[in-house]
């Protein structure tokens, strides 16, 4: 496909839905240029020890991705940021912090999300309790092996907030951040494994199993697990004298206020829009939907579409989504934008 | 003790690490299903006995895993054990053993342990 | 006067043994009511010790039932039981013609051959000893089976048998023993003496070719007392209790004696006379289609019988009564099973209520502690206004099941009947539910209850949709009026042209709903309605026979998974001549069934939904109404 | 427990403090209740710091317990706030000092009223002109009499005579802050150190030595409300709400409770008395109960001004073990004397004395 390979391609963040299409569109014989922040690349899925809902290896993921950009088309610069991007006729011309890029026909942003800061939701004591934590930091526990507290034991009792960042006009997140209430059971599971004597308590307010097999993990975890669940949001936490944590909850089922010590406070952080992501949206003037992340052109039929032509989304820089969909809405992605490069309505701009 | 004119006010609030769970616990050993529900409140709207009385067992349910055994207790002898609930509980869960082991529990309970 | 020592071991055994029953049939007595005991005393000189006399007979020693249910075992038992009753009676006989003198010591005749070795050398006595070997090799047949049954139980055509404990098998070995050590006893002894016939003789003279009978003979007989003697001394304390048991249990029952609602000698004498046969292994679908296989009723009488806490076991049961019809020695298995459930409420954590034989006398168990009060002080008397014909219960589970409850009332509309729906906005429920689990004084409460608001109505039929209703209604309320399934309704309004239905072209199947048909025996008028509106097809669980569709309320513990499983394996047996319909006349089968149904399963209906099918005219009755003169048609002669 | 943690949550939330010239209003209660607290308040802005602080002897009450109570509408109380504004204004004060927490939260919401519906601004004005000739400028900043004493704890704490410590051991004292409601939790932005973690109290205690304990409850309001309190059978609900607050702080061991509004020292104080006799429970060292004092009297206490002449004798939990504590020298005999020598009453039926 020789008309392809002149056509140049930059995708921005090297995460699941960035490498997906990488792999993709090289397959297609496009040239593609993967920008990305951080060090290496794989993106958040880097530091995820199990996924749901089969408890498959994070690790497995992680190799599927960078078999996709294993591709001499593919052209990965890493620990570059962008430092701007400009429009010239078709063609995009991107300097970052490591010089000026080859001008791209296409971009496509996979910028992904970024992980609510625990520390806006005063109450929790995130930052402030020692063993109040973050979902993502009890994946780095599982990853190492062992569950300790602060004071080096086992916990002898696990909270898990559900909804920390997302679902809360008090922090300006309206969303749902859809993946946190399968990974709190996903997790609750993973605990109780680990530690059999350990009881765990999952804070919700909604369960929302929206996915394949979601809902029979859920039911697993109450029967096979025996992990309770108490429907209701966390109002606060506190320290008590033996350094554990009092949690204060509304037991909405029961009616009545309830109060429980916990030795560990695991904390479901939604997902934002990333910052950087946002950065580059402004030189481009991407469009940004109510709930912080890119709008894209048509809910329904052109949610890889952005409001520039040219510029393209794919993952959760549109939405929260989990690895199924942003590697679907990735592949999607990468269809729009071969239809656009050989479509001609690019070629009368030029 | 001198009289105000006021008394305080015992608080509402569920002590979960107060509660007193063996009856819990004893469902669940001999019913494991008892973990399965989601608060649907399906029990409680074809109930029997909630035509007359406030029985909910969505509510029992709860009641009994937080160890709110004195609320418990008032509501478990108004079921009549009819066995609807059991019919449209979306779970599986087999309500009608869930209030049988209740009434024993606690006849255990008062007698000696569970 | 012949004697030898070994003949002292079964005379021990023997004398003990009798001293045992003799003993056992005192305090059994001792503790019957009054009643029952009156009951008794008028039974044993009446017809009713004719018709033990000729049941002793049939069952304890022909096994009739069993052969009907499976000959080869029946056969077993019939050839152990009949058998060694012929050797013992042609024994005494024998050992009086022909013996050296009359009247003797039992055990003369036990061990004639021995003390007469040349007897039945010619003549008439060879004849007769040619009877004896024949009785036998009969009985040696049923060892035979006996033997391979306990091995490779299959063979005989059944599933599963029961398990033993130890001393079940020492006298099992010991009963095994008895007569093959008779067989080669006499066999030396006659191929010593040259006597015998066709077994013992012909066995005898082939050993005698080259062994020393004469010496050889002596040992045997010891065995075969010795193994009497074991047999009968650890009797009491095995399963085959139930031989003696089972002749004191045919005249209590003959003479009208039932197990009523606590326990008793009747209660007792039930319990040991079971045999474990196992029959009712098989018959049941937790076992079957559930693989819950420590519950059956062999294993609760047998822990009955050992004083176990069997509490649990007597909850994970259906209560269908498969079991109990099939139970040769007809055993009332549900009764026994309540009464347990009832022990269970007793306050004090009271492991079993029964302690066998030489029991502390502690038949009256509180049930539940004795500060009892009301649990449903909430349930206010309704007061239904009077002049209505039929009042008409639906039922708990027949609003889960609408579609009955509002056929019925098409149904009530065309026969133009004056009728008034008692629970049409939610029932309070009838008190069976509690009952089945062993709460009397609760389900007391919701009885009292419901009949008040009965009364008031003045109707004099009560309906119901619901069989479990239907069964407390019958059994437990004293309501004084006539208590009818909707089935035994509809029926009537056929008989008395008060519905006129049309034939629908369709083929349906029937399945008899356990409350209803072995718990009430109505098998006749659902199937009337059917073969009046539908080609009715026989499948191979009619009536007694019927599956329970596993929804059963009797069993508290069986999880929904479990209860399915029994169902779907029900729906198929009765599905396979693929019917237009599957019917019943149990909303709570119904509803059973529908959740485990398939695409390919048949519409499952209640019968008052299909006849509805068939009502030709709906409008009939109000046009008759309108007829003065027909008035008093509308008036219904209540038996 | 990470202080970072909170440092971080405090430089969130820093408050605007000026230096100097303060407009003072007082609060109804805390010159009956604690005597020498806005007395010494004053005393030590004036001469110890050198500060400017002005009162007007024509300012009143902001009406806020009726305002509160339901008997006084939302556009009087605004007229009566507008007319302290009023006075200031007159005086050139552009920063109002207010002693009264509750009146700080009316303060507080008046002026948000102000921002978010200037409509309600003009009818203010219009209202106050209509009914006093008087006009008035929005001040500056609106500050509470512990953010006063907050900017000022590093020099209070250069002139510490008896910081917070246990004068034989050495340790630091551990003591509860109790910040009232009205201060930071309506809009945090008013509150140094925000709502969920305030640093106003806690900030004087650690400058002087002493040692804050974070307990469950430390959130947890005494339990005055207004509504509650003023209707005597409803002071059940208000009393349990500080019995919850002294179980929670009791395995602590607390040596003081400092609280920041008026409301609050007086319950915290005076319940305790009540709990003794309704509950039989009694808290702090021995059960001999937990003084309650004023930031106020803290400071004088610390640098060493007399307790008698601070009014710590009349609260109803007595401070004398918390003096013995510190090493503070005190003289029994002077407890209830007068400045001119005469006998003063005393509160009864103490719990520690």
């Amino acid at each position: 496909m020789p008309e392809q390979k002149d056509k140049q391609i930059i995708i921005i963040g090297a995460g699941t839905a960035g490498c997906t299409a990488a792999g993709q569109l090289a397959r297609e014989g496009y040239r593609v240029s993967l920008i990305e922040k951080d060090g290496k690349p794989g993106g958040k899925v880097n530091n995820w020890y199990q996924l749901f809902p089969d408890r498959r290896k994070g690790e497995e993921v992680r190799e599927f991705l960078m078999g996709e950009i294993d591709n001499p088309l593919i052209n990965i610069s890493l620990s570059t940021d962008i430092d701007s991007i400009v429009k010239r006729k078709n063609k995009y011309l991107v300097t970052t912090t490591r010089g000026v890029m080859p001008p791209a026909d296409a971009i496509l942003m996979a910028t992904g999300f970024d992980l609510f800061n625990p520390e806006r939701k005063e109450e929790y004591g995130y930052g402030i309790y020692n063993d109040v934590i973050t979902s993502v930091e009890l994946e780095e526990k599982f990853n190492s092996g062992s569950i300790l507290t602060s004071k080096g034991i086992p916990p002898k009792r696990v909270g898990i907030v559900h909804c920390v960042g997302s679902r809360d006009e008090k922090v300006g997140n309206f969303h749902c951040s859809k993946v946190c209430c399968v990974t709190a059971v996903k997790q609750a599971i993973e605990i109780r494994e680990m530690l059999p004597a350990t009881e765990v308590f999952c804070f919700y307010m909604d369960m929302r199993m929206f996915g394949p097999y979601y809902e029979e993990l859920y039911r697993e975890a109450q029967e096979k697990w025996v992990v309770n669940f108490i429907r209701g949001k966390v109002s606060e936490a506190t320290e008590n004298i033996e350094g554990r944590l009092l949690v204060k909850v509304e037991d909405t089922l029961a009616g009545k206020p309830l109060k429980m010590q916990v030795d560990l406070l695991v904390l479901m952080i939604g997902m934002e829009n990333s910052l950087s992501g946002r950065r580059i949206a402004e030189d481009l003037n991407l469009k940004i939907g109510m709930n912080g992340f890119f709008s894209v052109a048509d809910n329904h039929y052109g949610n890889n579409r952005s409001n520039i032509k040219g510029v393209f989304y794919a993952g959760t820089c549109t939405a929260a989504m989990n690895i199924t969909d942003t590697i679907s809405h990735a592949r999607a992605a990468v269809v729009e934008i071969s239809s656009y490069l050989k479509s001609s309505e690019r070629e009368v701009e030029v | 003790m001198k009289n105000f004119g006021f008394s305080s006010i015992k608080p509402r609030v569920i002590d979960y690490d107060r509660n007193n769970k063996a009856v819990s616990d004893y469902i669940l050993k001999h019913e494991p299903s008892f973990a399965l529900c989601i608060g649907c409140g399906g029990c409680a709207a074809t109930c029997s006995a909630a035509r007359f009385t406030d029985m909910s067992l969505r509510k029992l349910n709860i009641l009994i895993k937080r160890g709110e055994n004195d609320e418990v207790r008032r509501l478990m002898n108004k079921c009549m054990l009819c066995g609807k609930c059991t019919l449209v509980c979306p779970r599986g869960v087999n309500t009608r053993n869930v209030i049988f082991l209740t009434q024993q529990a606690f006849r255990k309970l008062d007698n000696y342990a569970v | 006067m012949q004697f030898d020592p070994f003949v002292i071991p079964f005379n021990i055994g023997l004398y003990f043994i009798i001293l045992y029953c003799v003993g056992t049939c005192i305090v059994w007595f001792r503790d019957l009511s009054r009643p029952d005991k009156l009951r008794l005393q008028r039974g044993f000189f009446g017809r009713p010790f004719v018709l033990s006399i000729r049941e002793i007979f049939m069952e304890s020693l022909i096994h009739r039932k069993i052969i009907k249910v499976n000959p080869v075992l029946g056969y077993m038992h019939m050839s152990l039981a009949f058998g060694w009753f012929l050797l013992i009676v042609l024994g005494t006989i024998e050992a009086d013609v022909f013996g050296e003198s009359h009247l003797n010591p039992p055990y003369k005749a036990i061990f004639f051959k021995f003390f007469n070795p040349e007897h039945g050398a010619e003549g008439f006595t060879m004849a007769y000893s040619f009877i004896m070997d024949l009785i036998l090799a009969f009985i040696l047949s049923g060892l035979m089976i006996a033997i391979i049954k306990r091995f490779w139980s299959r063979i005989v055509g059944m599933k599963k048998t029961t398990r033993l404990k130890t001393l079940d098998k020492i006298a099992l070995t010991s009963l095994w023993l008895i007569f093959p050590s008779r067989l080669l006893a006499e066999s030396f002894t006659c191929g010593a003496a040259g006597s015998g016939s066709f077994l013992t003789g012909s066995l005898g003279s082939f050993f005698a070719g080259f062994l020393p009978a004469s010496d050889l003979a002596y040992p045997f007989w010891w065995l075969y007392s010795l193994s009497l003697a074991v047999f009968f001394i650890l009797l009491p304390r095995t399963r085959y209790m139930h031989i003696p048991s089972e002749l004191f249990l045919i005249f209590l029952r003959n003479s009208g004696v039932r197990t009523g609602d606590q326990y008793g000698s009747f209660a007792e004498a039930q319990v040991y006379s079971c045999s474990s046969c196992g029959i009712c292994l098989d018959k049941c679908q937790l076992s079957s289609s559930a693989g819950i296989n420590n519950i059956q009723s062999a294993y609760f009488v047998k822990g009955l019988k050992r004083n176990d806490d069997v509490y649990d076991i007597s909850l994970n049961c259906l209560m269908c009564g498969r079991c109990e019809t099939a139970c040769p020695v007809g055993i009332e298995l549900g009764a026994l099973r309540m009464i347990q459930r009832r022990a269970g409420e007793a306050p004090e954590d009271m492991k079993t209520i029964w302690t066998g034989y030489m029991r502390e006398r502690n038949q009256n168990i509180r049930y539940g502690s004795n500060n009892y009060t009301k649990v449903y002080k909430y349930l206010t008397p309704e007061i239904i206004d009077p002049a209505t014909e039929v009042i008409y219960f639906a039922g708990c589970m027949t609003h889960l099941s609408p579609g009955i409850a509002s056929s019925m009332e098409k149904i009530f509309k065309a026969t133009g009947v004056n009728y008034r729906f008692m629970d049409k906005d939610g029932s309070v429920c009838c008190g069976r539910p509690l009952m089945l689990a062993g709460k009397d004084r609760e389900a007391r409460e919701l009885i009292q209850h419901n009949s008040s608001v009965i009364w008031s109505s003045g109707a004099k039929i009560l309906v119901t949709s619901c069989p479990i209703c239907l069964r407390v209604f019958t059994e437990s309320y004293h309501l004084d009026i006539e208590v009818l399934h909707h089935t035994q309704f509809i029926s009537r309004m056929i008989e008395e042209e008060r519905l006129d239905l049309k034939f629908l072209n369709q083929t349906v199947v029937y399945h008899d709903p356990c409350e209803l048909g072995r718990g009430l025996g109505i098998y006749d008028e659902p199937r009337k309605v059917l073969y009046h509106i539908a080609r009715y097809q026989k499948t191979a669980f009619e009536r007694e026979n019927a599956h329970c569709c596993g929804g059963s309320l009797g069993n508290i513990q069986l999880d929904s998974r479990k209860k399915t499983a029994i169902a779907s394996d029900a729906l198929n047996d009765l599905t396979h001549s693929a019917p237009d319909y599957l019917i019943t006349s149990c909303p709570m089968c119904k509803k059973t069934y529908r959740k485990a149904e398939k695409s390919d399963t048949p519409e499952i209906l209640d019968v008052a939904e299909l006849v509805v099918k068939a009502i030709s005219d709906p409008g009939r009755a109000e046009k008759l109404h309108n007829k003065k003169h027909h008035k008093e048609v509308l008036y219904l002669e209540t038996k | 427990m990470k202080l970072e943690g909170k440092k971080r949550i405090w430089k969130e939330f820093q408050k605007e403090i000026p230096d100097n010239h303060f407009f003072f209003v007082r609060s109804c209660i805390r010159q009956s209740f604690f005597p020498g607290s806005e007395q010494f308040l004053i005393k030590m802005l004036r001469e110890e710091l050198g500060k400017d602080i002005f009162e007007d002897p024509r300012h009143t009450t902001c009406t806020g317990i009726g305002y509160h109570g339901d008997v006084v509408p939302f556009d009087t109380i605004q007229a009566v706030v507008a007319r302290h504004f009023a006075l200031a204004t007159e005086h050139g004060y552009k920063d109002i000092l207010i002693s009264c927490v509750t009146s700080f939260g009316i303060y507080e919401e008046i002026i948000e009223t102000w921002k978010h519906f200037p409509e309600t601004l003009e009818k203010t004005r219009e209202n106050l002109y209509k009914a006093t000739k008087r006009e008035f400028e929005v001040p500056r900043t609106i500050l509470h009499t512990s953010d006063a004493v907050y900017k000022f704890k590093d020099e209070i704490a250069a002139r510490a005579r008896y910081p917070l410590v246990d004068h034989k051991t050495g340790e630091p004292l551990k003591a509860v802050e109790h910040i009232g409601c009205h201060y930071s939790k309506m809009f945090p932005k008013y509150g140094v150190g925000g709502a969920e973690f305030p640093h106003t109290l806690v900030g004087m205690i650690e400058s002087w030595g002493g040692e804050v304990i974070d307990y469950p409850e430390r959130r947890h309001c005494c339990g005055f409300g207004f509504r509650q309190y003023l209707v005597q059978a409803n002071r059940g609900y208000s009393m349990s709400n500080s019995l919850k607050k002294f179980e929670s702080m009791e395995p602590y061991k607390p040596e003081f409770v400092l609280a920041n509004c008026p409301g609050c020292t007086m319950f915290m104080d005076k319940w305790q008395y009540t709990i003794k006799e309704q509950e039989g429970r009694t808290y702090g060292v021995n059960g001999q109960g937990i003084p309650v004092l004023t930031y106020e009297e803290l400071a004088g206490l610390v640098m060493g001004y007399s307790p008698w002449d601070l009014g710590v004798q009349y609260h109803m939990v007595q401070s004398e073990p918390l003096l013995d504590k510190m090493g503070i020298p005190y003289d029994k005999d002077k407890k209830y004397i007068a400045k001119d020598g005469s006998k003063m009453a005393g509160p009864k039926n103490l719990i520690n004395a």
